[in-house]
């Protein structure tokens, strides 16, 4: 359905190249939920709004890679094409409710305002849809809330809407950007939920980027983890979570607070994520990595396949396991 | 674009390499460097600075190197570049650099030496000008942001209207009434400084109350007086002051300068409403710094951009009003030259002499679009929401 | 909702109490009194400056002017002390000649200042936006009767057409339509000249305000719903920068009054900013008396249009 | 999207609007040939509008332009600056003298006679009895009439500070003579007859009974008042032309001319041309067409002030404005004629009907059909107001302005500029530095002597005026023959200049600057804003004083603030200033020492007891050779004591479309077009009403 090859997102400034994203690929297939999860400024944000093509150019640059919508490469389409894909076929669900929606215009114009783009429509049937709509992500009483503005809704209230809105023309591809990291727990949980309803009564995929594994555990079929613009391991949600091949996937695992390690000291990988335009050379994980050897530090590890679509990017790892699971 | 690894191993406690620590001032010179525009303007800006610094020492002092005010009406209306007859001119009259670079006027003065005069007299109004109005902007808007809510009480406005109509009575002359009203002040201003300090806890009476009601609060006082100053039509108070001052150079600067405070009010009243919610001025207040310490050691800084910016384009347009001001004949008097005075003063020759009417007025663009264009460079930087995001 | 109309009317009134005092003393303790009378002409002498004096009530003490003067203007009895026309009847005249001008100065303005902002504030830092800046400022900058006497030259130069005044003399009787477009023709420069000042001046406020607005999440996701860019630019982010143009507007109404006395007077345009310009020399206290007291009330006017404006343009204010 | 469509179509549509106006335009040339109308059209320009078109009540030189062309006075100036007849056709002047008889004092001779004994002593001496020398009989043959008036009783109301009282006269008998022309020696020769003291010793108080006690001082003056010895009553009468026509039709008679006077001694009208008919006692309609003017004393500038325009009574007498009062809704009591729409709408008899008039753009005037001296060749007379000078002058340039006030660094250029035919003569005022007489340096004569040949006035005029203006010595119109031509100009010497200020005390100190005891010489010079050629005279002289060592300080006063806070207070040190004259050679109000308090345009404080006398008695001569001898002597006086530094009288010049010419029919009757010529005093628009524009510059013989 929605397939990224070796994305490359560079942001120029005069004295500096940071690259976002240094070769970046991973698929959604249709109906199939997929994670992409990685610390804050490793570069998800900039893949999602590179494939629905709203990066803002100037400062950004698309230097190689393909982004393949049933078969067509998104960025070659231009601003024309590129519209009637937007929120028609893949929509996108952000992660400030607060300010993502437009203080000055009700939720109704919004909503029906993206029907009436993709779609023709009579002013009544297309009130009916959005009612139906707010109906759906469970918003209470839609006829009087369509009338207020995003100032009157509670947080919740408002990423609801913003799921209504992006549902709005039944996409084929739904994009979520940490749509749930803005709300307190309770709301989180309700949101996962809508988004789980969702999928099978719409036959949708979802591509749900995070940095919070407990949702990722909750909801993905296939996780991608990214680290400093590259995915450092993929696979399905089961093989990541009990069977992490890669140091940054474990590090990642092992700092998560379950009810199991109670009282113990939680396990912190030490450094902080490298500054895009100073990228250190070779594997990028390799001076927080505790198994790094001299290789790591010069040569940019290739991805080894663990089979049944398990991949990671680190040899090192690779040569120890040597018997892969079931794999050829 | 080779990029500069320091790439060091060390075992657990690594440090990746991060970006090199830019200071403040470099991060604003890159910034800068990049509008091209902005920097032609702080050329020109600073260019003009050293030509009005050059103009003060050259043209002023009794025998001035350039002499502005030396009249040779033998010399009436000569091109500019063109050389002096020299054989009708006496020795101190010959211009000191042998030629007229940029010829002369109607009265026969060396033009280039008036524009250096010019220059420095204009910048001079131009920055004193913006200075009066950035300072009063700053207190007024300061005060109406920081002190906005606390209400002005009734006897303060009877205190200080009683003192004054005393004083005004004495100057006035009629001794007795004004003795009678700053009496009346004095004792008004004892008593609320004891209920201030509390101390008339039981006694409060009825009336007490009606004496210490609230009445407006600051914020609205001061936005009244600046909405009283916007309804008068700028230029015509400029006008009807300057026409009815004796005028003078340095009226022209407090008229203009008076007049254009209110922009600059509303901006730091602006920035202070908004910079009163966030939290560092709540701390500030928690470890006990005292008010005035708040508004001009903690908020005011962060005020400055919106203000800068519009100092400098102020400049520009005090620059050009004076301009406007001497072509309606009330610009500085002479002997002083301004750019606008000489403008005005060579319109007449339009057709008989171009160069007196372009020179000047070229130089005014040149300056006043420099000064506009380095504003606004200096705008799209300081502005914080408008830095560049990922 | 009505506490506020009724406190901010309140509080309008009490402020046009004060501008009209503060005016009234502004122009009276200046210096220089009215004078019918030629002073270099020998045959004037000076008893005839006192009679006058009495005439205009000058000789009273301050507050009982005071009095006199706001009930002749309210009750319209107010007569200019120049040539004793009744000066509501003179502003009109003048209001109708200054109209026109301000009409379409405003106009051009208020149209063409918002394409020009929005597209350099869209493409920040592109030729575009650094041209239009430097056209715009350079505009800006020239002083306006320098740019005017250019501009005549060149029009009368290359064109051969008479550009002054508001129509043409000598003109003998010609068809109505002729005297309309002969009308229009002579509006073209003084408003044109008066709207390129103004569309710079408004298209650097709107980039500024546009790129600020810009740089907010909803307008990402209006592009992600996949909108057209101008309903991106043109509905979601310029209904969010309006506020600012708000209050702006409010203030433009005295520009009506103030007109420019510099283009009417190079123009001989017969309009508001060149008899309160005069009236100031001639020391015509009520004409400016009148012309500051109206000027006064159409700020008051339009500061309490642009608070209403306010509720509209942004819901989440509500007074 | 239709925001962005209507921002931008919006404003273009109205440009491309605006822009199509262009082709409607006519071009200067399709407006000056296709446009044959406009031939018959003279357009001129002035820098301000006029502010009330009613003669007697506007004070702007605006007004005064379009009221010569709307009304008509009754006399004015011929080419040669002698009175011509307008609206009336002749004018006799002669003389009533009336003094009281004096019982008390003896007659030599005679001793003591009563009124009829005086008579036949009178006539006796008219007929040749008594011996007499030639002068007094010269006065005796002038008087045409002897009479006696009884005497009689009277009583008068007089207001003494808010207390009115009655005062009860039994005046003596009177003789009354009625004399052939104005003599004033007439009682200096008859006290040869009747005795020295005659006249002198006459003392009106013992006639004379004040209820209210006011004091021996009061009672004087109210007897000199009431009961003058001697009374000199200038008698002007004039016959008027018949069948004139005011614009309504209304026939034009003396009750017009009775009405004007009476219009401008009512106090509520407020007119500025009071002063001017102070010194009439009475004007009475003889005859439909002929007025009888009598003056209270002698007063020789009274025929020229007849040139005044003439209003129509029947639309501005009291029932007229009673009726526009009450139809207008204002109060008929407080109702005067400065309030009348009569300003705005003027009807005179003059050659040019008022049409339109759209305040501050123009104002128009159509030819009056059945002018008394003939239709004007222009058909419409247009005014209009440009005041930016520089826009002015390309509206001449393209045809769409006839006349151009030439400033004076274009007058070489366009002196020879074939297109234009040009015309210039000395201005009626002249330019000069004032000095404050009452303040230290200026009150030395030599200083002031020594400041005016310090300023170099031809450099002033070669290089400022362009050599369009003339050096001045004095007070007077330098084209009439009252200016004595005989006194030389100041010549430039800095190094007398520092000389004389050496014999006033006045020495170099080391810097260079002149120091008397001490103090050095500093004062400020100021003028108005606003006028070019006066703020370069500021710039010159300044640097020609600090030249031999003046500090001198210069500033630029806005124009009210100039006058009236510091030239009317006398809060100046000196000043550079104009005065705008008349022909008439009076000048008592800038002279006379009585004229230098506050508010009096003797600012400059200027006192000569001879000067003085001078100036009375220039104002009472008749004789025009004496009365110019006495100006001569005044001017020597002003020239010597250098109150002013006389700078210059300017020059103007006005230039024309080549096509405008005289257009005449000869005695053939046969179109004859001559060349506009300028009077002797230099008014080029003398026969305005015959101007004409021709579709192409004619090219005259050589007798031009």
């Amino acid at each position: 359905m929605l397939l990224v090859q070796d994305l490359k997102v560079y942001f120029v400034s005069d004295s500096t190249v940071a690259r976002a994203l240094d070769g970046v690929s991973y698929e959604v297939r249709t109906g199939e939920t997929v994670c992409l999860v990685g610390e804050s400024g490793c570069g998800k944000t900039v893949s999602a709004l590179t494939i629905l093509g709203i990066l803002p150019q100037p400062p950004a640059q698309v230097r190689g890679g393909k982004v393949l919508f049933e078969g067509q490469n998104l960025l070659d389409l231009d601003e024309k094409e590129l519209q009637k894909i937007r929120g028609n076929r893949i929509a996108m669900v952000f992660q400030e409710p607060m300010t993502s929606l437009n203080p000055v215009f009700t939720i109704g114009d919004q909503i029906s305002e993206a029907i009436m783009i993709h779609e023709k429509g009579g002013e009544r049937e297309i009130r009916k849809r959005c009612i139906k709509l707010l109906q759906d992500v469970g918003i209470p009483s839609p006829e009087e809330r369509l009338k207020d503005y995003p100032h009157q809704l509670s947080g919740g209230q408002r990423q609801r809407a913003m799921i209504a809105m992006a549902l709005a023309c039944n996409p084929d591809v739904v994009i979520a950007d940490e749509p749930t990291t803005a709300l307190d727990v309770t709301i989180q949980a309700q949101i996962l939920n809508l988004f789980r309803e969702l999928k099978q009564k719409r036959r949708m995929s979802l591509l749900y980027i995070t940095h919070d594994l407990g949702v990722v555990a909750t909801i993905a079929d296939r996780i991608y983890v990214m680290y400093a613009g590259v995915i450092v391991e993929q696979g399905d949600t089961a093989h990541i979570f009990h069977d992490p091949r890669h140091p940054y996937t474990q590090g990642l695992l092992a700092s998560l607070p379950t009810r199991t390690k109670r009282g113990g000291a939680l396990h912190t990988i030490p450094g902080t994520v490298p500054d895009p335009a100073y990228k250190p050379a070779g594997c990028p994980f390799h001076p927080r990595c505790q198994f790094a050897i001299d290789n790591c530090r010069s040569q940019f590890p290739g991805m080894c396949d663990y089979g049944e679509g398990h991949l990671s990017r680190c040899p090192v790892l690779y040569e120890r396991a040597r018997p892969p699971h079931g794999a050829a | 674009m080779k990029t500069d690894q320091k790439n060091f191993v060390q075992k657990k406690d690594i440090e990746g390499p991060s970006a090199p620590q830019e200071s403040r001032w470099q991060e604003f010179w890159r910034l800068l460097r990049r509008n091209r525009l902005a920097v032609a303007g702080l050329v020109i800006f600073v260019a003009f600075f050293f030509i009005a610094l050059a103009g003060l020492v050259l043209t002023s002092g009794t025998s001035p190197v350039f002499d502005p005010a030396m009249v040779r009406l033998q010399e009436k209306l000569r091109p500019p570049l063109s050389a002096p007859r020299v054989e009708d001119l006496r020795p101190e009259e010959i211009p000191t650099l042998g030629i007229y670079l940029l010829g002369t006027d109607d009265l026969g003065r060396d033009v280039f030496s008036r524009m250096l005069q010019g220059a420095w007299v204009s910048s001079t109004v131009g920055f004193v000008a913006v200075g009066i109005a950035v300072l009063i902007g700053i207190v007024m808007g300061g005060i109406a942001g920081y002190f906005g809510q606390n209400h002005v009480r009734f006897n303060q406005i009877f205190v200080t209207i009683a003192l004054l109509a005393g004083a005004g009575l004495l100057m006035a002359g009629i001794i007795v009434l004004g003795i009678v009203f700053l009496v009346v002040g004095i004792t008004g201003a004892a008593l609320s400084r004891q209920w201030k300090r509390g101390l008339l806890k039981g006694r409060l009476k009825p009336w007490d109350k009606v004496f210490f009601a609230r009445t407006i609060s600051i914020d609205t006082l001061i936005m009244r007086l600046v909405d009283i100053m916007l309804c008068f039509p700028v230029f015509f108070l400029i006008l009807t002051v300057v026409a009815l001052l004796p005028a003078s150079m340095y009226n022209i600067m407090i008229v203009i300068g008076l007049t254009s405070w209110m922009g600059t009010t509303r901006f730091v009243r602006a920035e202070l409403l908004s910079l009163r919610e966030q939290d560092f001025v709540t701390a500030a207040k928690a470890l006990g710094v005292k008010d005035w310490r708040i508004i001009f050691r903690h908020m005011i800084p962060n005020a400055m951009a919106p203000v800068l910016v519009s100092a400098t384009i102020g400049i520009a347009s005090a620059i050009l009003i004076e301009a406007g001001l001497s072509f309606l004949g009330f610009g500085v008097p002479p002997p002083h030259a301004t750019w606008g005075n000489i403008l005005s003063d060579g319109k007449r020759f339009i057709f008989d002499a171009p160069w007196l009417t372009f020179i000047p007025g070229f130089a005014i663009l040149i300056v006043v679009l420099a000064f506009n264009l380095f504003g606004e460079g200096l705008r799209d930087i300081l502005n914080p929401k408008l830095r560049e995001r990922y | 909702m009505l506490s506020f109309i009724g406190r901010s009317i309140i509080q309008k009134i009490i402020t046009l109490f004060f501008v009209m005092v503060v005016s009234f003393l502004i122009i009276h303790l200046a210096p220089g009194e009215p004078s019918q009378v030629d002073p270099l002409n020998p045959k004037f002498t000076p008893e005839m400056v006192e009679r006058f004096r009495e005439a205009f009530h000058l000789d009273k003490p301050l507050h009982v002017q005071f009095v006199y003067f706001y009930r002749d203007l309210f009750t319209g009895k107010t007569v200019s002390w120049k040539d004793n026309e009744p000066v509501l009847k003179k502003i009109g005249e003048r209001f109708l000649n200054s109209l026109p001008l301000f009409i379409v100065g405003t106009i051009l303005t208020w149209t063409l200042a918002f394409p020009i902002g929005i597209r350099s504030a869209i493409a920040r830092g592109g030729v575009y936006d650094r041209s239009a800046t430097f056209v715009s400022y350079l505009l800006y900058s020239i002083p306006g009767f320098f740019f005017a006497y250019i501009l005549i030259l060149v029009v009368v130069n290359t064109f051969h057409v008479p550009v002054i005044g508001m129509k043409t003399f000598g003109f003998g009787d010609v068809s109505v339509l002729h005297t309309v477009m002969d009308r229009v023709w002579h509006l073209l420069l003084p408003s044109v000249l008066g709207a390129t000042v103004g569309i710079a001046v408004l298209s650097r406020y709107v980039r500024s305000q546009m790129l600020e607005v810009e740089s907010q999440d909803y307008v990402r996701t209006a592009k992600a719903k996949g909108l057209p860019s101008e309903q991106v630019h043109y509905k979601h982010a310029l209904r969010n920068a309006l506020l600012p143009f708000v209050t702006m507007f409010g203030l433009i109404l005295p520009g009506l009054i103030g007109g420019s006395v510099i283009i009417e007077s190079i123009f001989s345009w017969p309009g508001m900013g060149r008899m309160a310009f005069e009236a100031i020399l001639a020391r015509d206290y009520p004409i400016i008396l009148s012309v500051n007291f109206i000027s006064a009330v159409l700020v008051l006017i339009g500061t309490f249009i642009s608070d209403l404006l306010y509720m509209v343009v942004d819901p989440r204010i509500h007074l | 999207m239709t925001v962005r469509r209507i921002l931008i179509g919006a404003p273009i549509v109205l440009i491309i609007f605006l822009l199509q106006s262009y082709f409607w335009v006519p071009t200067y040339e399709q407006q000056s040939k296709g446009n044959p109308q406009r031939l018959t059209e003279y357009i001129t320009a002035s820098s301000g509008d006029a502010a009330i078109l009613n003669p007697i009540l506007s004070a702007d030189s605006a007004s005064s332009d379009i009221e010569s062309m709307v009304f008509e006075g009754l006399i004015d100036y011929d080419e040669e600056l002698r009175f011509r007849g307008r609206l009336a056709t002749s004018w006799e002047i002669y003389e009533e003298a009336f003094f009281y008889v004096n019982e008390e004092t003896a007659i030599p001779q005679v001793g003591k006679a009563d009124a009829s004994k005086i008579v036949e002593l009178l006539k006796r001496a008219k007929t040749g009895d008594i011996a007499i020398d030639v002068t007094v009989k010269a006065s005796l043959d002038n008087i045409r009439e002897i009479a006696i008036i009884p005497s009689r009783t009277f009583t008068v109301t007089r207001g003494e500070n808010k207390a009115k009282f009655k005062i009860h006269v039994s005046a003596p008998a009177r003789i009354k003579l009625v004399l052939n022309e104005v003599d004033q020696d007439l009682f200096q020769n008859l006290s040869r007859i009747l005795g020295k003291g005659y006249f002198s010793s006459f003392d009106g108080r013992s006639y004379l009974r004040v209820d209210h006690d006011v004091g021996e001082m009061k009672r004087a003056e109210y007897a000199r008042e009431i009961l003058p010895a001697i009374e000199h009553n200038p008698i002007v009468v004039f016959r008027l032309r018949p069948n004139v026509q005011f614009h309504d039709g209304h026939l034009f008679d003396a009750h017009d001319v009775k009405f004007t006077y009476e219009a401008i001694m009512d106090p509520k009208n407020l007119s500025p041309r009071m002063a001017d008919y102070e010194p009439v006692k009475s004007v009475e309609v003889v005859a439909p067409l002929t007025v009888r003017i009598c003056y209270k004393r002698l007063y020789s500038p009274a025929l020229g002030t007849w040139g005044m325009g003439i209003l129509p009574e029947h639309l501005l007498n009291d029932e007229a404005l009673k009726a526009e009062a009450i139809e207008r809704g204002k109060d008929p009591e407080k109702f005067t004629m400065r309030q009348s729409s009569f300003n705005r709408h003027p009807v005179g008899c003059g050659p040019f009907v008022f049409q339109e008039w759209k305040s501050d753009q123009y104002i128009m005037l159509d030819r009056f059909a059945d002018y008394w001296e003939g239709t004007p060749n222009y058909r419409r007379y247009v005014y209009r107001i440009i005041p930016d000078p520089l826009t002015q002058e390309m509206e001449f340039y393209a045809g769409t302005v006839d006349m151009y006030n030439v400033q004076p660094h274009q007058v070489e250029r366009l002196k020879h500029d074939p297109t234009y035919q040009n015309f210039s003569g000395l201005s009626f005022g002249y330019t000069y530095i004032g000095y404050n007489m009452r303040r230290e340096p200026f009150n030395d004569r030599k200083v002031r002597k020594a400041l005016g040949m310090a300023i170099d006035v031809d450099k002033i005029i070669r290089y400022v005026l362009y050599g369009q203006g003339e050096r001045i010595t004095g007070p007077f119109v330098k084209q009439t023959d009252y200016y004595n031509h005989r006194i030389k100009p100041i010549t430039y010497d800095p190094a007398g200049a520092l000389r004389l200020l050496a014999e006033a005390g006045w020495r170099r100190n080391k810097e260079g600057w002149l120091e008397k005891d001490g103090k050095r010489l500093q004062f400020t010079l100021i003028t108005n804003s606003g006028n070019d050629l006066r703020k370069a005279v500021l710039a010159i002289a300044q640097d020609a004083w600090r030249q031999i060592g003046i500090d001198c300080r210069t500033d630029l006063l806005e124009w009210a603030v100039f006058i009236q806070e510091r030239v009317d207070k006398a809060d100046f040190d000196a000043v550079v200033l104009g005065w705008s004259m008349g022909i008439e050679p009076d000048l008592y109000q800038m002279w006379h020492s009585s004229q230098a308090n506050p508010y009096q345009l003797n600012f400059v404080a200027f006192e000569n007891k001879e000067a003085d006398d001078l100036i009375i008695k220039i104002r009472q001569e008749y004789d025009h050779e004496q009365q110019v001898a006495y100006c001569h002597h005044l001017h020597e006086i002003i020239a010597r004591e250098q109150p002013y530094t006389f700078l210059y009288v300017r020059k103007w010049t006005a230039v024309l479309d080549k096509r405008i010419v005289i257009k005449e029919t000869d005695a053939e009757g046969n179109v004859v077009y001559k060349k506009i010529t300028p009077t002797k005093t230099g008014t080029y628009t003398f026969h305005f009403n015959k101007w004409i524009k021709l579709p192409v510059a004619p090219v005259f013989s050589a007798e031009g």
